[in-house]
């Protein structure tokens, strides 16, 4: 059997599930044999993923998240998997994918570049015995609720109303810039080219960060992260925490984990009242194949591909982990059923309502910026200085995007004269 | 080298020198072409190719201030983390020295923390100072909130800069004895007869005697704080709180292998390369001047 | 000394048992949290008396980190760092001091402006080179159109072609090639008379003779030194096979794997485990500091001379 | 009243005994020589004085008042090191200045103190310079300025000049003397070498394994060793020992079949085991025949120079004697001495004590006795 | 024909010429000493000999063969290093046996060459310790038994005793010169001890700043000294050298006003800057008055035990002599003294050489002339 790598950016939990497909695909046919390796998390895959690349020692499936998409664009270090799964005769249909997923991982042309896998979006979790403690109905869906919760329950003895760590900037910031139809940078998100510059500390996202730093100081938001001991996700699911913003891959998880009697649901993000929801951005990562192996194993890893593919993959997935079915077809199939009916999976409909509440727009289909990890950092620091070092949001978000100017020009620098594909 | 080569031979000493020229040459001195040559231009994460970029890289680290505090920070940890250690090891080393019954017990364990890796300390005073657990945090059930490493830069920073100079404590202790045992006994036995107490004759003729191994102990720390400074940050804070425990070697991994910018990490790598030499430069120096008193 | 009042020397005693806590307390609160259970590991502030749990931690953070086969790779680079530099120390030093020949000072500076440059310090650089060690030879083989010729005579593309990315010889080699132990074995050699030399010379022997006879025992006390030094170095080096290792699983080393072991992953912050796993990892090479004590001391220092 | 007594004093080591109870006077403004063998305890005993070393037993009394538990800068006394223990941090002026400086000397009383000093031993030119940039003589004279400063009652002296070199020491001597001269003060000089010994000392102790053997002035000791050690140890080349025993009938027996006629000591001495000595120089060669003479066989010569030593075997015993002849002589050849009677000694083997076999037996002269 | 022939040898390290061209013939079984000061290149030319030298000029041939360019292990000398060069990690039989096993001789044979060595230099209890673990007399021994081991054709010893005391040097010269008598192998001793070379050499070579000064017998250099220096450098305590100017009238002329009436040289030298010599033994006291008696003022006085010597100053000129007289004398006391004529010597001061007085004078005797 031809052997073949695949590198991963999950873990935990998450991470055996992975394992578990890969085991899965070992076990249904016997010409492949697909090694699966956790690089921990989705920024050390991309960079082992290029240290192994400029060594010669790729492996030939990566997982980039979205975030790495423009990194991997200008590569040149990968194989197109809609080239790749025609020339190993592998029909797919490629306008089944969530559109969300196919403006992200696609190139201009909307041919797609990587192989969809494992997509979310963010989410917002309730304690709900917490929220009933305070007297609320349902679940909050505007900031001001968030708000007048997270205050009731600071007085009802909560100490933790809201965990947060403010380096989280996919859900904290990404996501709010877009379904409050904020641009994070010109051109479209940079969809129109490498010298995108970026805008986010203009518009609603300042006062957003004004907003958190108050909840802040009036200890309605508390610090949670693994500097401080204890994640956001570990003090919700340990009662510690009431809300919670994170991925809807943990949908999952928190099932599993929640401490006996922790009741929680899930609800799509808090827009701000007199604002006009627009469509969340698709999350998670897509599957990249890269050049400089063996007919032979791009074989396997087009067939790993149609493996995890097929509705019965994708379903044993989308159940096991909390990501979305990638395809229209699947989610309808599962929705009929009456997949999201009940617990433990009842809510993570709520992820694709979110991500397909309006058509994706220019501001909603995605962020294309180069290096966009490193702004993301940017953004993070910016988030952290103004709510650990009382520092002014303006000036904070100004000189991220100061910096964050300055990588993407560099980027364009380095790529001179390249397009986005 | 002032002695008299006793063998000579064509062939035989290349054979011997050979493999660690080569072993220099392919890891040193190539690599640090290379980097130069990363430093002077942009190079594309991939390694697909690279654009000219002159003195950009440079110029644009020089006119950056979180780099200027970066340094900053390094040359307060540096410091903070030698003097700290250097103070401790100092002390202690001229206790020992007086070599009362039982001093070598103390003396073997002095020398422990020498052996410890430095991520494997980090991962122990992380928890030794970790807020919400062990010994420290302790501090915070009475008082909530005033130890908080994981947002007070203040304290995240004196946390990793303890750790270190604790680590530092072996090495140093070792080089303070051996040079305060290098010191003739009869000097302090003339002191005394000069009638300088124990105190003065320390002041006056131990301390005096020792700056030289004290200063090359300054270079070696400052030089190890370079160093395994690196396992510590990663291991306690990461640089956190917002890259407020970031030196310029984490920094260096930060914006070079996390951030994707091989050149700009290059052109810093540059310097501290630059750095590094001119104080070892500096510490040569001083080692010439000191042959003079013997 | 001459002083010998009881006072003094019990103030003697009390500074050094201060320094004792300080150098010890860290270990034992390593080994206490070890032997904890969660409940006690999580009580504020924590006991300070051991408890009995250290047997079943020190499993679990075994199993939890994967520390067998971690074990197992950095012993091999442990002990290939420390065996290829005594090889290597010994005879460059031995060319260095005891050979007259043109280019010795040069060999001499090219080797030893490598000692003020740790890894870390030159990390870029020497990633730089992970891809492809056998680069420089090739560049040569290049610029001189040996390849060339080569390519037009035999119709063979010479491509050497040496990746360190995720091997044992990537851990190894970059820590073999400074010149820490060149310059200890220099010092030392420095130290031999001349005389010693040229009696050997007047019985008859070669200078490979003296070197395997003479200079080889007599070194016996460096090379402990040297070998703890450089044990306890690769032991607990950490940056660099962080870089050059992606393959955790199988070429990770002990000391990579702490960072896993902070507690994040799985909700309750188990400290006694990522304890017991710190003491796993720091224990050899404390135990070759303690055994080696008397030479590595003595080794150390005179690095400085 | 003496300026130092030694009463006593013992000195212990981890239960090891070094000094066995050394008894010693030493005059104000004598200067006194400690003399001995490496490891006899010289060094010992003076770091005692000085405080510098405990003191296990007995007492050490400088002036009226008893030191032992005074500490050094209590005791008045200056103490010049072996290796001189300059402060190689410090240029001259500093190190000799440095009690000064420690007492607190006011700075300009200071500096001019310095200056006297330095003068006194012609260091300044050198005052700004650091030990590591003086040759050995300038250095054992920065050590000398050093203890003089303090104008103390005492100098001591741990083997001074063993570092230099021959030339050098001779002129060092001078240089000792001529300071004792007119300083005046009372010094203890430790060494082994026994030309400076004999050549400085007022007095001489001289120990061997922490005992004294003989306490007493040069020519005293070396005319009229109080023991077969010290006449042994004294002068060069050494005395001749001949082994042997005494008769009543006034012969000396020895080797194989030696005898020695001695008819001036027969009267004072019982049988014993005894060793006869006499020095070298009082070793005569005689023509074959003489009355008495010593038959010998040549072992093998040695040149001095100015003259010859003759290593020979008499009847089993070895004999030296210094020759001025010029003539041919070889090993295998016949020789004849004669002792002169009034440099003979005798010592009791058990004891190693001397047996005294004349009153007032001090003063060599050049009469040649026969046996 | 010369076992060792050294014909106009140089040396030059880094263009600086250490050995300006020596030439000497050292015959078989010879035991040669090259005497000088330190510095004079002594130990140069010995590695020379040895091979451990590049030979910069000139040439050395052992037995018929120029050795220029041999290998040491090729010219068959074997060499004892000042500080002995013992292999510190290896059994004195090791030591021994080393350049046997290196010459791959069978381990039996080894064994039994080894025995016999060590037994004939006494070693045979101690074959199985360490260089650490003996003495350094008898580490000495094991030096000398490694370089008899090989049965060279030539021995070199290089300063080899200057690290042992006093009285161990003394008693290994007598091994050496034994082990000489016994072995009559060809022998090169360096030393700067001239009481060593005086008693070891058949003939001594006297070198000084890297020029031959003077070859010849031991009693020779001492009675006739080719130069100003050897005259200098031979004999303790040294030659009297008192500079000065001979006038035609037989009168040396020197100090302030000082006059010595010299008529035995007078008709022999014309007017010269010349230092006259005369060596301390052979100035002796006469009573005040007497005929021609040297005046002078003693300064000090060296007691030596058997004799002292008077440090005193004649018309400004220093002059010592060895006296046996036990009356008191002290600084500023006046005496009067005699010179022998028959060992009285001129230098010529601008080259240094002596001038000679009389045919054939060589051996000193006990006549003393006066002024
Ligand atoms: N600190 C010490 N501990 C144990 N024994 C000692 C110590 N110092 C000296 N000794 C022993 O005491 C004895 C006398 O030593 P001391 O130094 O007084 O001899 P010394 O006469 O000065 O000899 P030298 O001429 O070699 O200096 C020696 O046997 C020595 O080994
Ligand atoms: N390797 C060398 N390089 C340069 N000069 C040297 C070297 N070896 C010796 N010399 C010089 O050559 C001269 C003679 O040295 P040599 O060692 O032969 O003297 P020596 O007579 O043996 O003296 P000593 O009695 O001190 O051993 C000295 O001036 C010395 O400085
Ligand atoms: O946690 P995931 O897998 O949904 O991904 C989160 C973000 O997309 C990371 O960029
Ligand atoms: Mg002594
Ligand atoms: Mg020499």
């Amino acid at each position: 059997a031809t052997k073949f790598e695949f590198w991963y950016g999950l873990s935990g939990d998450l991470g055996e599930r992975v394992q578990d497909v890969c085991k899965a695909f070992n076990a249904s046919q016997a010409d492949y044999e697909i090694v699966c390796v956790s690089q921990e998390n989705y920024e050390n895959n991309l960079q082992n993923t290029i240290a192994a690349f400029r060594a010669n020692k790729q492996p030939t499936i990566t997982q980039i998240s979205d975030g790495g998409v423009v990194d991997l664009m200008l590569s040149g270090a990968f194989l197109p998997v809609r080239e790749l799964m025609e020339q190993n005769g592998y029909e797919i249909q490629w306008d089944n994918y969530f559109s969300g997923i196919a403006s992200y991982f696609a190139n201009s042309k909307g041919e797609m570049l990587a192989m969809p896998f494992n997509s979310s979006t963010a989410m917002i979790y309730y304690n709900t015995d917490a929220l009933k403690a305070v007297g609320f109905e349902g679940l909050p869906t505007t900031w001001e609720q968030v708000e007048d919760v997270a205050r009731k329950m600071k007085e009802a003895g909560y100490d933790c109303p809201v965990g947060m760590d403010p380096a989280g900037t996919w859900q904290w910031w990404e996501q709010f810039m877009v379904i409050h139809n904020q641009p994070v940078a010109t051109l479209g998100n940079g969809y129109g080219g490498l010298n995108a510059e970026v805008t986010f500390n203009q518009g609603k996202f300042v006062d957003q960060l004004t907003f958190y730093k108050r909840m802040f100081d009036e200890g309605l938001f508390v610090n949670k992260s693994k500097a401080t001991g204890q994640t956001a996700n570990e003090a919700f699911t340990a009662g510690d925490c009431q809300v919670t913003s994170t991925s809807i891959a943990d949908h999952g998880s928190f099932a599993k984990q929640a401490a006996e009697g922790v009741h929680w649901e899930v609800a799509m993000l808090p827009i701000w009242e007199g604002t006009e929801r627009q469509n969340s951005v698709v999350g998670g990562a897509a599957l990249w194949t890269l050049k400089g192996k063996s007919e032979e194993e791009y074989k396997g890893a087009a067939a790993f591909y149609n493996f995890i593919a097929t509705p019965e993959q994708a379903l044993w997935w989308s159940t096991n982990t909390g990501y979305i079915p990638v395809t229209n077809s699947g989610f309808d199939s599962m929705k009929s059923s009456g997949f999201y009916d009940a617990a433990p999976y009842k809510g993570r409909e709520l992820a694709i309502e979110s991500l397909t509440y309006t058509p994706p727009g220019e501001n909603s289909r995605g962020i294309r910026l180069g290096n966009f990890g490193a702004v993301r950092l940017e953004v993070a620091k910016a988030m952290q200085s103004v709510i650990f070092d009382g520092v002014d949001p303006q000036t904070a978000l100004d000189e991220a995007a100061a910096r964050s100017n300055e990588i993407l020009r560099k980027f364009e620098q380095t790529y001179k004269g390249q397009q986005l594909p | 080298m002032e002695r008299r080569a006793v063998y000579r031979n064509k062939v035989l000493p290349w054979l011997l020198i050979g493999p660690q020229l080569i072993l220099v040459l392919v890891f040193f001195y190539w690599p640090t072409s290379q980097a130069l040559y990363w430093a002077f231009t942009l190079e594309q994460p991939w390694g697909g190719g690279n654009a000219w970029a002159g003195f950009d890289n440079f110029l644009y680290i020089f006119r950056d201030n979180r780099y200027w505090a970066t340094v900053l920070r390094s040359a307060f940890y540096a410091l903070a983390a030698t003097g700290l250690s250097m103070l401790v090891a100092l002390t202690l080393a001229s206790f020992v020295d007086r070599a009362l019954k039982g001093t070598k017990l103390f003396q073997s364990v002095f020398i422990w923390p020498y052996a410890i890796a430095a991520p494997a300390a980090g991962v122990a005073f992380r928890f030794i100072f970790s807020p919400e657990a062990g010994l420290i945090g302790g501090i915070n059930t009475i008082w909530p909130g005033i130890w908080d490493p994981a947002t007070n830069a203040a304290h995240a920073l004196a946390m990793v800069i303890i750790c270190h100079a604790w680590l530092g404590i072996g090495y140093n202790f070792v080089f303070f004895l051996a040079a305060l045992q290098m010191i003739p006994k009869s000097l302090s036995e003339a002191g005394a007869m000069d009638g300088a107490r124990p105190f003065q004759r320390m002041m006056d003729l131990q301390l005096p005697l020792i700056a030289p191994t004290a200063f090359f102990l300054l270079i070696m720390n400052i030089i190890s704080s370079f160093t395994d400074s690196f396992g510590l940050i990663d291991t306690m804070t990461e640089g956190g709180p917002i890259g407020q425990t970031e030196v310029m070697v984490y920094k260096i991994y930060i914006d070079g292998f996390k951030g994707l910018d091989y050149s700009g990490a290059a052109a810093q790598s540059i310097i501290l390369m630059l750095l590094v030499i001119s104080l070892t430069f500096v510490q040569f120096k001083w080692v010439e001047r000191r042959v003079h008193y013997n | 000394m001459i002083e010998r009042s009881p006072f003094f020397d019990a103030l003697t005693y009390f500074a050094m048992l201060v320094g004792l806590v300080i150098v010890v307390l860290p270990f034992w609160i390593v080994i206490v949290a070890a032997s904890q259970s969660l409940q006690e590991v999580s009580r504020v502030p924590i006991s300070l008396l051991p408890s009995d749990q250290l047997w079943i931690n020190l499993q679990e953070a075994w199993a939890r980190a994967d520390l067998g086969p971690k074990m197992v790779n950095s012993f091999i680079v442990a002990i290939g760092v420390t065996v290829g530099k005594i090889t290597l120390a010994a005879m460059s030093a031995f060319a260095i001091v005891f050979f007259n020949f043109k280019a010795r000072m040069i060999c001499f500076w090219l080797i030893f402006i490598t000692l003020m440059l740790p890894l870390e310090v030159r990390i870029v650089p020497t990633y730089s080179i992970a891809a492809n060690a056998l680069l420089p030879f090739q560049v040569i083989l290049d610029t001189f159109g040996i390849t060339w010729l080569v390519q037009q005579l035999s119709g063979i593309q010479i491509a050497l072609n040496w990746n360190l990315l995720n091997s044992h010889a990537g851990l190894i080699l970059p820590l073999v090639a400074t010149a820490t132990g060149t310059f200890l074995y220099r010092q030392f050699f420095m130290t031999i008379p001349d005389e010693l030399a040229e009696a050997s010379k007047m019985d008859g022997a070669s200078a490979m003779e003296f070197f395997w006879d003479v200079l080889i025992p007599l070194s016996r006390t460096n090379m402990l030194a040297l070998a703890t030094i450089m044990f306890v170095g690769s032991w607990n080096s950490y940056l660099w096979p962080l870089l050059i290792t992606t393959d955790r699983a199988n070429f990770g080393t002990v000391v990579m794997q702490l960072k896993a072991l902070i507690p994040n992953m799985n909700g309750t912050p188990d400290w006694n485990v990522t304890m017991a796993g710190a003491l796993i990892i720091m224990l050899p090479p404390l135990l070759v500091v303690a055994f080696m004590q008397r030479w590595f001391v003595r080794g150390l220092i005179s690095r400085d001379k | 009243m003496s300026q130092i007594s030694i009463r006593a004093v013992k000195k212990v080591y981890q239960k090891n005994e070094v000094i066995h109870g050394v008894d010693a006077e030493i005059e104000a403004g004598e200067f006194v020589v400690i003399l001995g063998p490496s490891g006899c305890g010289k060094s010992t005993l003076l770091r005692m004085i000085a405080g510098l070393e405990e003191i296990s037993g007995g007492e050490i009394a400088i002036g009226d008042r008893v030191v032992n538990k005074l500490e050094p800068r209590e005791r008045g006394c200056a103490m010049v090191f072996q290796n001189y223990a300059l402060y190689p941090h410090m240029t001259v002026r500093q190190n000799i200045g440095y009690s000064l400086k420690v007492a607190k000397m006011p700075k300009a009383a200071r500096e001019e103190r310095v200056m006297k000093v330095a003068k006194s031993v012609s260091l300044e030119p050198y005052l700004d310079r650091r030990p590591g940039e003086l040759s050995g003589g300038q250095r054992q004279r920065v050590a000398m300025a050093r203890a003089m400063v303090r104008e103390p009652k005492v100098f001591l002296f741990d083997e001074p000049f063993s570092n230099l070199d021959a030339k050098l020491r001779v002129a060092m001597r001078a240089e000792v003397r001529n300071l004792h001269r007119s300083l005046g003060v009372t010094s203890v000089f430790v060494t082994h070498d026994q030309t400076e010994a004999m050549t400085l000392a007022d007095r001489l102790i001289i120990m061997n394994s922490g005992v004294v053997e003989q306490i007493g002035k040069p020519s005293e000791v070396y005319h009229h060793p109080a023991s077969r050690f010290v006449a042994d140890f004294i002068g060069s080349p050494a005395m001749n020992l001949i082994n042997g025993w005494f008769g009543e009938d006034g012969n000396f027996r020895h080797g194989k079949g030696g005898m020695i006629h001695l008819p001036a000591i027969a009267g004072h001495v019982t049988s014993r085991d005894v060793a006869l000595g006499v020095r070298p120089e009082s070793v005569r060669r005689v023509a074959a025949g003489t009355k008495g003479a010593l038959p010998a066989v040549v072992d093998y010569i040695e040149e001095l120079g100015a003259a010859r030593l003759i290593y020979a075997d008499t009847e089993g015993s070895r004999i030296v004697a210094v020759d001025n002849g010029t003539d041919a002589l070889g090993t295998g050849m016949p020789v004849h001495f004669a002792l002169a009677e009034a440099d003979l000694h005798l010592f009791d083997n058990t004891t190693g004590r001397r047996i005294e076999t004349r009153p007032g037996q001090h003063a060599a002269n050049d009469q040649f006795a026969t046996a």
